[in-house]
């Protein structure tokens, strides 16, 4: 039984990439998007009741983390996928085949980084998302979307190659350790506390890089604000929503094996000052910044840092981060969908060119400001509230500094976006008018629109079936003394 | 309470109702303000008997935020703000389904009940997340209101400001309660008694920390930036619950916030003084400065702001000091100046709304003559600007009445230095009180007075009855007040004895009772009546002829030689303002014996927004600019190397641990 | 807290019956400084009489504020002369902090008179409406700071106390400071009703006037109306300062009486010399002296927090 | 035995200095090729035979002697380049920091402590030696076809490491890394042909229009 669903939530995304390929018209292929995303939906909520679950001789299975992780996976793109009905409706001309299998291929790899319990399988399949979104990134095929794979595939491939060399130092510590070489998950924490030290360290720092790399901490994120300015809206809502969380939750995986081998201090120093870092860059960036989809990557480094920061104080902040792992995902889609919609339809997406996207757009602009507010933490959308769980982390661990330094970032990165924001929506349209046939979709503002309803449920009202799940994960990060 | 939940009921049912894609334009209407209506009827019934009752009442629900529980208490200082709230949010409600046109009138209730119900919430919340939960929406829901009219730049220019300053402030607020939580223990307030432990560094570290928060919002001096441009953009009557009523909840949080931590030192006190004073003498000069009706008024917040923050820091300087008398004295005036304010501020800015509604125009050079065309609307003016002059038989004098007695009272009695501040205070604030009777002149006098300016002046409407009734009822509260004041301070004495225990009983006694102002506001109600009547009588007897204004030997005087709004405050500017405050004025130079026509610009830009805050944004965004384009310069290899150097660098770091 | 029937009585005799006087002793003393015989004593009355008997000429741009103008001009004083003492005959109305309310009085007066100028809509009447406001607003810390310095000695809040038998004692123990604010009210005095050298009431150019410009509209009984209440206003606030000249008791009341007459007469004729010895100031020059006294009184403050 | 790894080893560095040496495109892709062919053996030498050892030497065989370098050379016959422009750093400075990275290698492995059966072995220098000539190389070199160079010699530095580890990695992942490397390169590949198609040059100078 349990072998058999994990298979099927894993079959199902791969047999959908393979029956992608085949058919042949490009009007059909979309809608497996859709029956996909929610079938795996429906699929994650089950695995979600189903309590914990291993298969594959213990190489996959679910713990809190993965159930967290796949939620926030599915329901990313179950509304993504609702979303691309309405976009490849529109750009049907562009031909859709290998944009759709890779998009399925690209939930399977993450799926399947969700459910890994064994480092290599991890590995493999986080590498497999880089290879699979690439394609999407070059799906608008001029000079710019091809620089922007060129360098996404490179500065991705480098750090995936560093994070295995990191799993190989970590599997070496424990032979160098005396122990049992394994890359099982369960058996390094099992073992983690005999692991040789230098060994360990060394192999810590390279799986921060490699899949800091992935999850785009400053100064590794350099990838991120062109991959996510050239990608259509959909993949850059995939990218940041799915993709980051997936490669977060490697970190997280590592940050398990640190805290099983007592050097939960170190790892966590090294997230503070990762997460730190980052929230300084983006907030200097992110300062009139000239293209809004920039923007939003800038963003993305922003709230990986917050992520990072909330997992390394430790105590309700880690509640806060992974709560904060699901508000992001969601917020960042919504933001990305409507930032799709808008560039659509002035065909540019540089502040000066797109103006009073409100008059033209209502919906999209108005649901690209409602995301603006909630992504900078107000109320009352949820990332206020897991922002400031994070903070009252920070703050009660007596880190008072830290927290000046995150109310800080959070503000001067407020400051920098709304300026922006406020100029792309409200404002008069500019003499060129772009695609004038561009008309919103019940697709591609509904599937936006629902994800916002989400986040401003959660802000309000956190049931306690979806408080478990993020208090589960969160207890598997505690440090036991 | 309940009463409390059912307004809250209503005004949530109607933001939600009201924005619908309703297909008659009447509904949203009949719905948003409709509920508006019966939610502020309903919230007064819950702030009268929090007033009458006099003892605190509680509730709590579990919340499941972390940190987070729905605690509410509404005890008198609660009551206090719930009032001018539910009283202005009831005026502003019916004179808006006449002022709001008709396209932008639904979505505009969404955020005016919302605005309503997060401000109660923000002044009845006993939890810290809740509080900055209620206080975040209603910065939000505001910062909606303001950008009503977003086609144009101008307005979202100025909302920007408004939600830039407030987010800022925000920041401090969330360092304070995130501080404060981590200190007690929880973020519930009945546990905040704790920090009255805190040692004087740690307390006074806090006290800036909430002067800054709700010094941002209230319009204290250094941070009103975003005021005088926010109220002009938003509609009138939100610019009267943003100036009135939401100011002032940041003076509650100020108040409520300050009552946890330990008793002030001195400098408190002092600190909010000086800030108050400078406030108040910067804003009305401002105020003074401006041509745009609604600009001058919201600066004339900023004045009293400063005035209000100054007898509070008189009260916690006179309580660090003691004086128990002076300081009941200051407190009762600043809450009672704090509720007058919020009584006449929105009847002005009521006003202010009917006129641009009337004539078209914002700028007071193009009105005029206004008081022909809107005679009602014209009286109500009159009465708020008497109001906030502080002229009898108004209530604005209640509030100085009390402010200046605590100040003459400290400067009669003390000696040294703690007799020199309040007489120097003294001295100031009646030159701000004269300065105030300027800008109301001034707007009275080129506005509504002499013959229109423009000829969209000379065709202006009188409104209609939700408008106008809404003024009078105002207009009315304000003559109440002046002609009632121990009903006054009987309120203003429900949150004072919160706030300072010391003086209850000063506040019940006779020492500080100001039934007197009452009965001399009748006295002179009654000679000004005997003087009219004498007037009318002498004009029965002789005969009334009409003729031309005496242009002392003009024969054609017409409105564009007579004073306009600069030239009114030259004199003011020329001998007392520093140089500074000077608006700028552009292309005025005439060459030349027989000049051509020439076009005359004249700004009076807020001299702290355009010569600190927007240089010091400006250059720090371009610094990072500067930086961004070398260190992401599009250059793979250099990203490589980030990557590369980043590996060495942890791997040194690693080493050494 | 006290209202007297009798002093109520005698307060409105004296104002309503001496307060013409004065103009006509001011003008007395100036016509014999220029050499002229002047006008009769009794002028002021004849004027306030024939204008209360004559007709109304309106502006057909103005409203019921300017017919405001002229009642409250005339309410003010009244209400105000029943908050001090005249001479040694203490103030029908008195309560702590009327201070406030008597100068707040005069500002609701000011209010109004420069709203009904700019009713008219003409440039001068605005011109007038301007100064007004401007100076006085200057004048009024001077105006609190004399107070202050009178409450301090007298330890009350009220005016009469203020104004009241402790002045005798005060002169003995702070006399500077005390001659310091006597020469400051003068100059309130003054100003509030616009006299050389702050505005030439008889000048014939309305663009260097003040008071004088801002009733060019008025006619008949609102005219006479102002020319009344213009006249009690002076008596009023030359009453403070001939209280504070003359700060004794004689101990009986006709004698008392007789000394504040004699007072106010003799303030009229330091206002006739002042007036024939100095010229108007320049206007700009005219904020700078109401500053200059301002400080003044504030030193004298400092006097006694020493 | 560890003599003849060893050995292989050392070749493994100096093909590394000829790598980094080198301006012809056509000798530097062989070089890498003769590079994956030595590593393919390693299995082999280093573990003895088995199933295991030998699918990892036929598999790496094949894909990093055979297949990748084939992709590659076809990749240069499509755009007809020859050689490597000038790097950002000339040849001999490269050659000097390769030389410093080496070293710094094995300075670096002497402080990570090895279980005694491998006290004696080079893999852990030579692969981190390995690893950093492939940075430079991705570091230093302007055409998008080195940089793919670069990345294959890093993935070389790795899979010289991971043979202290053979028995630990499960063949399936062994299969699954060999695997996404074969696409990587294809998928950067097709992405050469494409930067070649629009910028009609495969110089990465020119995909610096994406900055602030």
């Amino acid at each position: 039984m349990e072998n058999n669903l994990l298979a099927l939530i894993l079959l199902l995304p791969f047999g959908g990439a393979c029956l992608a390929f085949a058919l042949p018209s490009d009007r059909l292929r979309p809608w497996l998007l859709p029956l996909c995303g929610s079938l795996h939906l429906v699929l994650t909520f089950v695995v979600i009741q189903a309590g914990p679950l291993s298969a594959a001789n213990g190489w996959l299975g679910i713990d809190p983390l993965s159930r967290l992780i796949l939620l926030i996976i599915s329901l990313l793109f179950c509304g993504c996928s609702f979303y691309a009905l309405g976009y490849l409706r529109y750009r049907i001309s562009w031909g859709n085949r290998i944009f759709v299998t890779c998009l399925l291929l690209f939930l399977f790899a993450m799926t399947l980084a969700a459910m890994a319990r064994h480092l290599g399988i991890l590995w493999v399949a986080v590498e497999t998302t880089t290879v699979s979104s690439a394609p999407l990134i070059y799906y608008n095929r001029n000079r710019l979307s091809i620089e922007a794979t060129w360098k996404y595939l490179l500065l991705g491939s480098v750090g995936i190659a560093l994070a295995m060399l990191g799993i190989l130092f970590v599997a070496y510590a424990g032979l160098a350790g005396g122990g049992h070489v394994s890359l099982q998950f369960d058996d390094i924490l099992h073992g983690a506390a005999t692991y040789s030290r230098p060994w360990l360290k060394a192999g810590f720092v390279f799986l921060l890089v490699g899949f800091g790399t992935k999850v785009g901490f400053a100064p590794l994120h350099t990838w991120k604000p062109d991959a996510y300015g050239e990608a259509p809206g959909l993949v850059g809502a995939l990218l940041a929503g799915g993709l980051t969380s997936v490669a977060f939750l490697a970190l997280l995986r590592t940050l398990q094996i640190m805290d099983a081998a007592s050097e939960a201090v170190m790892a966590r120093e090294a997230f503070l000052a990762m997460g730190l870092i980052s929230m300084a860059f983006a907030a200097v960036f992110v300062i009139r910044q000239p293209d809004f989809k920039r923007m939003l990557a800038y963003s993305s480094v922003e709230h990986m840092g917050i992520l990072a920061i909330g997992v390394s104080v430790g105590g309700i902040a880690t509640f806060g981060a992974m709560f904060h792992l699901l508000n992001n995902a969601l917020t960042k889609g919504v933001l990305f969908l409507a930032a799709g919609n808008i560039h659509r339809r002035f065909e540019s997406k540089r502040v000066g060119d797109v103006r009073g996207a409100i008059i033209l757009l209502p919906f999209s602009a108005s649901l690209f400001l409602l995301g603006f507010l909630a992504i900078t933490g107000s109320p009352p959308f949820a990332p206020f509230i897991s922002e400031f769980t994070i903070l009252q982390g920070i703050f009660s661990g007596g880190h008072y500094v830290t927290g000046g330094l995150f109310l800080f970032f959070l503000a001067v990165i407020f400051i920098g976006m709304g300026s922006t924001v406020l100029s792309v929506v409200f404002g008069n349209p500019p003499e060129k008018k772009g695609d004038e046939n561009y008309r919103e979709t019940l697709a591609t503002t509904g599937a936006p629109l629902i994800m916002l309803l989400i986040i401003l449920v959660l802000g309000v009202y956190l049931p306690d079936p979806v408080r478990r799940i993020f208090a589960d994960a969160a207890a598997l990060l505690e440090v036991r003394p | 309470m309940n009463f409390l939940f059912l307004s809250w009921l209503l005004l949530g049912l109607g933001a939600c109702t009201a924005s619908l894609p309703w297909r008659s334009s009447k509904i949203p209407a009949i719905l948003g303000g409709g509920s508006a209506v019966l939610g502020c009827l309903s919230g007064l019934i819950a702030a009268g008997q929090g007033l009458i009752a006099g003892k605190a009442e509680t509730f709590s629900l579990p919340w499941s935020m972390p940190g987070g529980s729905f605690s509410l208490r509404l005890d008198g200082l609660s009551a206090f703000f719930l009032l001018p709230l539910f009283i202005v949010g009831l005026a502003g409600a019916v004179y808006a389904t006449e002022y709001m046109q008709k396209e932008k009138a639904p979505l505009h209730w969404t955020w005016y009940n919302f605005l309503l119900v997060s401000m109660a919430m923000v002044v009845t919340a006993a939890n810290g997340l809740l509080f900055l939960f209620a206080w975040e929406c209603m910065s939000l829901t505001s910062f909606f209101l303001v950008i009503t009219e977003f086609n144009l730049a101008e307005a979202v220019a100025a909302g920007w400001t408004y939600l830039l300053a407030t987010h800022l402030g925000a920041a401090f607020l969330f360092a304070f309660f995130l501080t404060a939580g981590a200190f007690s223990g929880s973020l519930d307030f009945s546990s905040f008694h704790l920090l009255g432990k805190l040692s004087v560094p740690v307390a006074s570290a806090l006290f800036l920390l909430l002067l800054v928060g709700f010094g941002s919002k209230a319009g204290i001096f250094p941070f009103h930036v975003w005021l005088p441009d926010a109220h002009p953009a938003a509609p009138s009557h939100v610019s009267a619950i943003m100036s009135g009523v939401m100011v002032k909840t940041a003076i509650y949080g100020l108040l409520r916030m300050c009552s946890f931590l330990p008793v002030s030192p001195v400098w408190w006190g002092g600190l909010l003084m000086a800030l108050g004073i400078i406030g108040a003498l910067f804003g009305i000069a401002m105020a003074a400065l401006q041509r745009d009706v609604k600009r001058g008024l919201a600066y004339s917040t900023v004045e009293n702001v400063g005035i209000i923050i100054l007898a509070l820091g008189f009260w916690m300087q006179s309580r660090a000091a003691g004086q128990h008398l002076i300081a009941a004295l200051a407190l009762a005036g600043a809450l009672i100046h704090l509720l007058n304010h919020t009584l006449f501020k929105s009847l002005l800015f009521l006003g202010a709304g009917s006129l641009i509604h009337g004539s078209g125009s914002r700028n007071l050079n193009h009105m005029g003559g206004l008081m022909r065309r809107m005679p009602v609307t014209s009286l109500l003016i009159v009465c708020g600007g008497m109001a906030i002059s502080a002229l009898p038989p108004f209530n604005g004098l209640v509030g100085e009445w009390f402010i200046y007695r605590a100040l003459l009272g400290g400067g009669s009695t003390l000696s040294g230095l703690g007799g020199f501040f309040p007489a120097a205070l003294l001295g100031l604030l009646a030159l701000v009180g004269g300065m105030v009777i300027i800008v109301m002149t001034r707007i009275i006098g080129i506005a509504l007075a002499g013959s229109p300016r423009s000829p969209e002046a000379a065709q202006a409407h009188e409104a209609g009855w939700p408008m106008l009734s809404a003024m009078t009822v105002m207009a009315l509260l304000c003559l109440a007040g002046g002609l009632a004041p121990v009903l006054l301070l009987r309120v203003a004495g429900q949150a004072g004895v919160l706030l300072d225990p010391d003086s209850a009983n000063l506040f019940a006694g006779q020492d500080i009772n100001p039934w007197w102002l009452g009965m001399m506001a009748f006295m002179l109600l009654g000679s000004l009546l005997a003087a009219f009547s004498f007037s009318r009588w002498r004009q029965r007897r002789g005969t009334v002829a009409a003729a031309n204004t005496w242009g002392c030997g003009f024969a054609f005087p017409a409105s564009r030689m007579a004073y306009s709004a600069e030239s009114y405050t030259e004199l003011a500017q020329s001998g007392m303002f520093c140089s500074c405050l000077i608006p700028e004025s552009k292309d005025g130079q005439t060459v030349g014996y027989f000049p051509l026509i020439r076009s005359f610009v004249f700004t009076a830009p807020d001299p702290l927004l355009e010569k600190f805050f927007r240089p010091l944004f400006q250059w720090t965004a371009g610094y990072c600019r500067r930086c961004c384009c070398r260190l992401q310069s599009g250059n793979l290899h250099i990203y490589l190397f980030y990557v590369f150097s980043a590996t060495i660098l942890l791997l040194f770091w690693a080493w050494q641990r | 807290m006290k209202i007297t029937i009798l002093q109520l009585f005698l307060h409105l005799l004296l104002l309503f019956g001496l307060s013409p006087l004065l103009s006509g002793v001011i003008g007395k003393t100036k016509a014999l400084f220029a050499g002229r015989t002047g006008p009769p004593w009794l002028q002021l009355y004849y004027d306030i009489w024939k204008l209360f008997g004559k007709g109304l000429v309106l502006s057909r741009v103005t409203t019921w504020v300017f017919r405001a103008g002229p009642v409250v001009g005339l309410a003010v004083p009244v209400l105000a002369a029943l908050l001090i003492p005249f001479g040694s005959i203490g103030a029908p109305l008195s309560f702590t902090g009327d201070l406030i309310f008597f100068i707040y009085l005069f500002g609701l007066a000011r209010f109004f008179t420069a709203c009904a100028a700019l009713d008219t809509g003409s440039a001068f009447e605005g011109m007038g409406a301007v100064r007004e406001v401007t100076f006085s607003c200057l004048a009024e810390p001077t105006v609190f700071f004399a107070f202050i310095v009178l409450a301090r000695l007298s330890g009350s809040l009220s005016l009469d106390a203020m104004f009241g038998q402790t002045l005798a004692a005060s002169w003995h123990s702070a006399a500077p400071s005390l001659l310091l604010i006597l020469v400051c009210l003068f100059l309130v005095t003054l100003v509030e009703n616009c006299r050389i050298p702050f505005d030439d009431p008889n000048t014939h150019l309305e663009l260097t006037m003040i008071h004088e410009v801002m009733v060019l509209d008025h006619s008949g009984p609102d005219l006479g109306m102002i020319l009344y209440g213009a006249a009690m206003k002076l008596f009023v606030l030359g009453a403070l300062v001939v209280r504070l000249f003359l700060p004794g008791t004689t101990g009986s009341m006709i004698l008392d009486l007789l000394l504040f007459a004699g007072g106010m007469l003799l303030l009229a004729v330091i206002i006739g010399v002042v007036e024939s010895t100095m010229a108007r100031l320049r206007l700009l020059r005219i904020p700078q002296l109401l500053v200059g006294a301002s400080l003044l009184s504030f030193f004298s403050l400092i006097l006694l927090l020493r | 035995m560890d003599n003849t790894v060893n050995f292989l080893l050392l070749l493994v560095i100096l093909l590394n200095f000829f790598i980094l040496g080198s301006s012809r495109l056509v000798s530097c892709i062989r070089t890498v090729a003769i590079q994956g062919g030595m590593l393919s053996l390693l299995p082999v030498l280093a573990h003895g035979f088995s199933g295991h050892t030998l699918f990892l030497a036929a598999g790496a065989f094949l894909l990093k002697g055979i297949a990748i370098p084939f992709l590659l050379f076809k990749a240069i016959r499509q755009v007809r380049i020859r050689r490597e422009v000038e790097p950002l750093i000339g040849y001999v400075p490269t050659l000097i920091l390769g030389t410093l990275a080496t070293a710094g290698s094995f300075i670096f492995s002497d402080r990570l402590p090895l279980i005694a059966e491998h006290s004696q072995s080079l893999f852990v220098p030579v692969g981190l030696a390995t690893l950093a000539t492939g940075f430079l190389m991705l570091i230093t070199r302007r055409k998008a076809i080195t940089q793919a160079l670069g990345y294959l010699i890093f993935e070389n530095g790795i899979f010289v490491f991971g043979m202290l580890l053979t028995e630990a990695m499960p063949l399936m992942v062994e299969t699954g890394v060999l695997l996404d490397l074969l696409v990587a390169v294809f998928v950067m590949a097709i992405v050469m042909h494409q930067i070649n198609r629009e910028f009609s040059t495969m110089n990465i100078d020119k995909l610096s229009s994406l900055k602030e």
